[in-house]
């Protein structure tokens, strides 16, 4: 599909799917995962693939674990709650070096510390936030190869704005270059040959002598594995007039896109504000952060939600320049929709009223 | 119906703002002396049920509204009135 | 049937002036606010009522705890004038036995969807049944998750077409309903199970004694009572809402089968 | 040049096929769309809105817009978020069936009785269709046959059965939004080519 | 019985010289390391020769999956050379849901214990086999959890004396045990359903035809196959291994009877 | 019972859970949570309490949020995975502000982030992570107490040494100070009053219009109450040899018992190096390591984990030391059990290498 | 049986150090040969089974033992003891 | 004066219930006892071991000890951890009818044949009885009364049955123990009152 169409987001992530060769999916309602999981059931039995309506959070991503140990690309997701719900198993699926996509739709930001810190033990998978629904389109993608490429889940945070979105996207395959053979996956085929193969959260190395699985060695390959992973990945990040900004703002996913729409309005009208967004929020471009605050004498962190992503800011700043928290949760009743404060009025006045503080709003300007 | 004396036993009050127009209780009235309005809509834009002669106050309309929308009487007397009277 | 114009309409803005006996409210005693944002034609406040009405004509106002799970009916959570514990999805089970445990004199509910209670949390219900904990589940089974959309539950009977089964549910692709009331049943520790409908008004008078039934049982000490409750989903199930009692009896009824299934008490 | 549009309700109400009508037609008639569907999925019946942003060219703006050009308010219940975005120079159609037509806003507001004309010539639940119909008739906003592509592509394949329904609402509001134009207070979508 | 010393004692630590024909090898083909630490006398290790015996007698040694749960029996997930996955605790069902309906040529087969299957994922098992999953799912049902300490499970029969129910079940405070196959045999999806057990050599065959004709109705792709497979815990029990088979006949076997409970394909 | 009685760790806390007053436990196996549930299972009843042996974890959380609701103080627990299993119930109880004691039984200290920030959303809990049995005892019930006044979980986190290790104690009840009345306890009473009680994550206010729950709101009040809350509770630590030490080792649990013990070791040696040993996890008690930092040349973390503790100690000390983290997962083949690494030779090893390379370590000595 | 000529169809391979002692075998014999030593241990201190006379090749021994202790043949010609060889 | 002790085996050989007997001997002797048991749960049969610091006054140090003062060996598995513990001071009791008497250590070596002795006068299952009676009466570090108590303590209420199989092995290992201090490897744990 090369001509660009008006897609919802959690369509255009279903097709992004389908392009990159997902062909397993199984899934539990919950907004505003649901609609992806609609998709997917759609669109998974036209192309040869399956979609499961698991009975429930657990049940779904134990499936998408089974097919994917067979070498088949697979996902499922959910949102906060029903995320929660899959943290044993998301843990576990980095010991057993299975690899998976992880729909995470979050209801509001508030889920940040869930994504990249939820789970039990040291076991940790990438995270990438995108912004919006061509972002998302790509970065579906990009987390299915980068799961095949460390055979680890890979978390692709989302949320109800990504989920809701209409806009005319291309869906199309990308290549992100050639990925190891799955020689791991499970077949049958081994069975008898005195090598048959075996995945397991407790060590994939079968009992040759009598000892049983040995944990400790299974544990400290997996944390070579991971640290190796963690060099290795890239971490992605868009920055934007950060050279001469005496304000730095860094935000991620949908408010990263507002926030960079402010600042392009305030660096319009003579303000002199960048931003940082990070993309992958796992491992976290602390080095485009760090970067971008030398010169800053603040930076300043909008987040929909009670402040998470703003310790991985500290992290990354060490103290080099001043860190503002000027987010807060904001929610419609529901808790599903949009709240008050996240729309461009208000986090535009968020921004200015640092950057006032702060003295880098020119007399005038404005 | 219309020709014998209509005995009416019970009366309801109908909160016609609450109404969601579902008319599950046209049908559960064993008389059927409840009907749907065909042009008046309540405040929310729904049609909704007025009581004609006949109600026994068998209490069916309000176990079965899903709004909540009736209030049974039953008369200390019942209602009688001749066919005439139409 | 006469047009409606040649009889006169009744005034029914007020009671009437003459002697009058109230026998029925807008709500019973324990719904405390009627208004809600539950479909037109729902089925689901219909059996609330039935519920509420139970525990208030038999004198338990005062020692009633409502377990709630997540589903449309959760709108009632914060409407009753019960005393209500709103669960997780899938969990009212297990929050119902720890309140039953802690204090054994309350007289103790839940309402669950068939999403809630036969899909995410299976073997809740199943765990509590078995251990025969004293206290009464009722399933709400409309056959979809109506709250997120009208998708398939494992109720939902063959052929049904749902949100994500576009073309009905195939037993090949999708598998089997899970008849609920009858899982329950075959457990020991279950000692009364039933289901209703609230489709017609004989139905919901049939279901209200099921209520009434299982909350004696419960009462007696006897062990789990269970009633499960066959709803009008007219928005999940994609028809119009005057069609929704029959396309129930026609579809879910004719699976999920009415009647008592177990009453040991009765038996004994 | 882009229009920014709002229209609120609640559940059930079509606010979201409406949206999804406006911009599939927006589609068809060569512009481009931004969308967003904003409805509570917890609670049944809740305050749904969408907001949409049609354009000549592509659209970079976040999806909660900052003010509309044109709102639409089938309901009076969670009218205020669509109020706030009002401006001076923002039109507001308001289905006057239902919601009290001297709606107190800075905009100016245009009256149409949605809900009476839906009953009238189709069904109830078509009103939101009678609206869209409306708004485009009297501001060009959208062609005719544009309306007519979007909601073929907009209506879900188990609701093809309210097809007709919805195109005689549409037709309707249509022509009721080409009698508005008359009234010069209704502003025109586009420059006319 | 005479002393053993007025005998002679056979030579058992090689061959004989003579022609002989093995019929018995120390392991089966697809068990590749017979040395496990499980307990001695426990039942899991027969079960687990019974099933690998059945696949690889049945030539599917190339296109079988084992999918393990936690529980002694994990064990085995690397002593195998059977292709294995493990899941979670309870897990196993939706793994090997995955799994088959990913590669629908694999013979696929579960292996948990009562304390995996009917306590921690008691809906997983129940939920597949509505589905009619075409798997088998084996349960070691020892009515403890042997591995943590011999703790009480769902399946833990009245009065067994257990870690935590110390002066046996009781089923005022612990409930009643849940029968699995007989759960599970009421599901639409089920296709066969048996119980076995593993404390005489008769019974072992017998458990070993179960597992061969559940394998054959996976083959047939005639819905979900269950087999229960009564275990020895003398470990768990607290009693020595001697006892132990007569101990799981009089107590766990007396509630958890044995025999086939459904078989669709031969009904039909 | 005040004489001192040898007991293993999980037979204290639990008997510290009956002194303290908890009358209902729900949990389910799992090393080396399991000795905990035993202990319950045996003296529940002797107490009038109950004891559920749940059939899985979320189970047994959910009865323990029953019990919790009607105003009986309960408790459950787990370890790594089942804790897992229970995110979604902790940080929904902390919505539907239900207290409860939560024992988190760490299978190593890696389980350090999902204590801290395991959850969906911004909920957050108080974790108190004792040394040894003595201080379990007295956190257990400090746990207790905590829960009731803020009306939230509250986590104990101990570990396998906690466990199954014996000593002398005395487990006698603490008083904490006066609680406040728990008048919205669920008891049935209030039902007919037309104000009936309700405990819900959704919001505690009945709708007294026709509303229905009001999210937004709810979860701003429970995010002013977690703000005051955090801002309430006094951290907990224990530091020592912190005023003239070069090098400044911090360590939590079983391993800061370690540390302390190699750290007087050293210091009777003449090397000039102290600790600090955090209490609570969360609230971080971040003053005193900033405190203890500023004077040293370098923070030393030590954990058993591929380090998460550390990222805490980061955010304290702000750059003003450097930090180095001299720890690592170490177990042992079952990974239950203990770890090579965990004993004092390897620790007193690991610090006396970065004293030596912070030249704190006086020629001689030694 | 020691007075009548035995007659042995099968004989075993035992791997004494695999042997846990359980005893499982011993009662599974249906002609009985097996028996557990009294004051040998194995490697790991566990008694084991030794065989006598009388095997007739059932398997039913390596079919119930947990821990894969024996290996089962069949003589193409069986074995025939007479009672005076005793 | 404190004394640490360090036993192993493999699951199954009553290694803790050996280490319980003792810590609740030193406790009825008057003295203080930490102790610390390390059993795989996951595995069933896999390595266990335990270890007990045995002191006249209170115990500040970690559980899991530096080095010990005395070994007990049951198993010849799994007995790495507790070599690197042994000083050229410690003694090291080994279970000789399955360890290998001769193992390499630093420590000197006290071979008692408990489970040839448990098989003898009791069961299989009391050898580990039968080195808790040895160790105690070699180096004195248990009194007979205590240790008496201490099994009383120890023996959980399901596995009394086997209480008087523990006593005969327990007495049999003492006597073999006294035997042994005549030999003057085998060092005095405290110092004689
Ligand atoms: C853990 C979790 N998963 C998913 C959801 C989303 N969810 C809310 S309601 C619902 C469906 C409820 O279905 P049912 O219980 O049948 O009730 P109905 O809406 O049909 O009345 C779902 C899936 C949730 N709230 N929590
Ligand atoms: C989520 C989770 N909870 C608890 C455990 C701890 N656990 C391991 S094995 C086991 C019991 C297994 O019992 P069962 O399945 O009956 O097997 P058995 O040991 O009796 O063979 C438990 C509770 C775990 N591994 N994971
Ligand atoms: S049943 Fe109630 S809501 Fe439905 S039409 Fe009748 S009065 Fe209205
Ligand atoms: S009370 Fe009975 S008779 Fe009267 S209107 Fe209602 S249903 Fe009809
Ligand atoms: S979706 Fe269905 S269950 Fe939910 S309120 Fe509407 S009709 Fe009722
Ligand atoms: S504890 Fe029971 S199930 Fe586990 S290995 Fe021992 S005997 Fe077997
Ligand atoms: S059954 Fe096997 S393990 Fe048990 S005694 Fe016989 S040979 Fe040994
Ligand atoms: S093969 Fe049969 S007869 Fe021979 S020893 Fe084994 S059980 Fe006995
Ligand atoms: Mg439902
Ligand atoms: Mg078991």
């Amino acid at each position: 599909m090369s001509e660009p169409a008006l897609m919802e987001g959690s369509a255009a992530i279903a097709e992004a799917m389908v392009v990159a060769g997902c062909r397993f999916f199984a899934g539990y309602p919950m907004t505003p995962f649901t609609e992806v999981l609609e998709g997917m059931a759609k669109r998974m039995p036209a192309v040869g693939g399956v979609c499961m309506n698991a009975e429930s959070e657990i049940e779904a991503i134990g499936m998408a674990w089974g097919a994917a140990a067979t070498g088949v690309r697979a996902a499922t997701g959910s949102t906060g709650q029903g995320l929660a719900l899959m943290q044993e198993s998301i843990s576990e699926l980095t010991l057993a070096r299975v690899p998976m996509l992880v729909i995470n739709m979050a209801r509001s930001g508030a889920d940040y510390f869930q994504a990249t810190r939820g789970g039990h033990g040291d076991s940790r998978q990438i995270v990438l936030a995108p912004m919006d629904v061509p972002e998302a389109v790509e970065f579906t993608q990009l987390g299915l190869h980068l799961a095949d490429k460390y055979r680890n889940p890979v978390l692709l945070y989302g949320d109800y704005f990504i989920a809701h979105t209409y806009e005319s996207v291309v869906v199309e395959r990308r290549d992100f270059g050639p990925l190891p053979d799955k020689d791991w996956a499970l077949d049958g085929t081994s069975g008898g040959s005195g090598r048959a193969k075996l995945i397991s959260p407790l060590g994939e190395v079968k009992q040759r002598d009598d000892v049983g699985y040995d944990l400790a060695d299974h544990h400290a390959q997996v944390e070579r594995d991971l640290v190796a992973m963690e060099r290795e990945v890239e971490p992605l990040v868009e920055t934007g007039y950060t050279d001469d900004a005496e304000v730095i703002i860094v935000a991620f996913g949908t408010p990263g896109k507002f926030v960079r729409y402010c600042v392009r309005e305030l660096r319009a009208e003579g303000v002199r504000v960048g931003y940082v967004r990070p993309i992958t929020l796992h491992p976290f471009p602390s080095e485009a952060v760090r970067q971008a605050a030398l010169g800053a004498a603040c930076v300043a962190v909008y987040e929909n939600s009670a402040g998470q992503m703003v310790d991985d800011v500290r992290l990354a700043v060490l103290g080099a320049a001043d860190i503002e928290f000027i987010g807060g949760l904001t929610m419609d009743s529901s808790a599903f929709g949009v709240g008050p404060e996240i729309a461009v009025g208000p986090i535009r006045s968020k921004i200015l009223d640092v950057c006032r503080r702060r003295g880098c709003v020119t007399e005038g300007s404005v | 119906m219309s020709n014998q004396p209509s005995v009416t036993r019970g009366t309801l009050v109908i909160d016609v703002d609450a109404c969601k127009g579902c008319e599950l209780c046209i049908d559960a009235c064993p008389p059927r002396v409840l009907e749907m309005t065909t042009h008046e809509l309540n405040s929310r834009g729904y049609r909704y049920p007025v009581l004609f002669d006949g109600c026994t106050g068998c209490r069916a309309c309000s176990q079965i509204c899903p709004d909540f929308v009736f209030q049974v009487y039953k008369y200390e007397t019942p209602m009688v009135r001749e066919p005439s009277e139409e | 049937m006469p047009a409606p114009d040649d009889r006169p309409v009744i005034d029914t803005s007020a009671p009437p002036e003459v002697p009058v006996r109230l026998v029925d409210d807008f709500t019973p005693d324990l719904i405390d606010v009627g208004a809600h944002h539950l479909c037109p034609g729902c089925g689901e406040p219909i059996a609330m009522r039935s519920i509420m009405e139970v525990l208030a004509e038999q004198g338990l106002m005062q020692r009633s705890l409502a377990v709630f799970g997540i589903g449309c009916y959760t709108a009632f959570s914060n409407n009753l004038d019960c005393e209500v514990l709103q669960a997780l999805h899938g969990r009212a089970p297990s929050l119902a036995t720890g309140a039953k445990r802690a204090r054994p004199e309350l007289v103790t509910v839940t309402v669950q969807g068939d999403g809630d209670m036969v899909n995410e949390g299976l073997q809740e219900v199943l765990h509590a049944a078995a251990r025969g904990e004293a206290i009464t589940c009722v399933l709400l089974n409309n056959g979809v998750f109506g709250e997120t959309g009208g998708h398939m539950t494992a109720t939902t009977t063959l052929g049904q077409r749902t949100k994500n089964t576009l073309e009905g549910r195939s037993s090949a692709e999708h598998g089997h309903p899970i008849q609920a009331a009858s899982l329950v049943a075959g457990l020991d520790g279950a000692a009364y199970v039933a289901r209703g409908a609230v489709n017609n008004a004989g139905n919901v008078a049939k279901t209200k004694r099921m209520v009434e039934r299982a909350i004696e049982v419960q009462l007696a000490g006897a062990g789990f009572s269970f009633v499960e409750i066959l709803t009008m989903c007219p928005t999940g199930w994609f028809i119009e809402t005057v069609d929704a009692p029959d396309y129930l009896a026609d579809t879910i009824g004719a699976v999920h089968v009415g009647g008592v299934l177990k009453d040991t008490l009765a038996d004994a | 040049m882009e229009r920014s549009l709002m229209a609120t309700g609640i559940g059930g109400q079509g606010i979201q096929l409406a949206a999804q009508v406006i911009a599939r037609a927006a589609i068809a008639d060569g512009r481009q769309v931004m969308m967003f569907g904003n409805y509570g999925g917890m609670m049944r019946g809740g305050n749904t809105d969408a907001t949409l942003v049609i354009g000549e060219g592509p659209i970079d703006t976040p999806p909660v817009i900052a003010e509309c050009w044109l709102g639409v308010a089938m309901h009076h219940e969670h009218l205020a978020p669509l109020v706030a975005k009002l401006t001076p120079t923002s039109v507001l159609f308001v289905n006057s069936s239902v919601v009290d037509a001297a709606v107190a806003t800075a905009a100016s507001v245009v009256p149409v009785a949605a809900t009476d004309l839906a009953v009238e010539v189709a069904a109830l639940v078509s009103a939101s269709m009678v609206m869209v119909g409306a708004v485009a008739g009297a501001t060009g906003l959208l062609s005719r046959r544009g309306l007519e592509a979007g909601l073929a592509e907009a209506l879900p394949s188990y609701r093809t059965a309210h097809h007709e329904i919805n195109t005689t609402a549409l037709d309707a509001g249509f022509a009721t939004g080409e009698a508005l134009r008359a009234d010069h207070s209704v502003p025109c979508a586009w420059e006319m080519g």
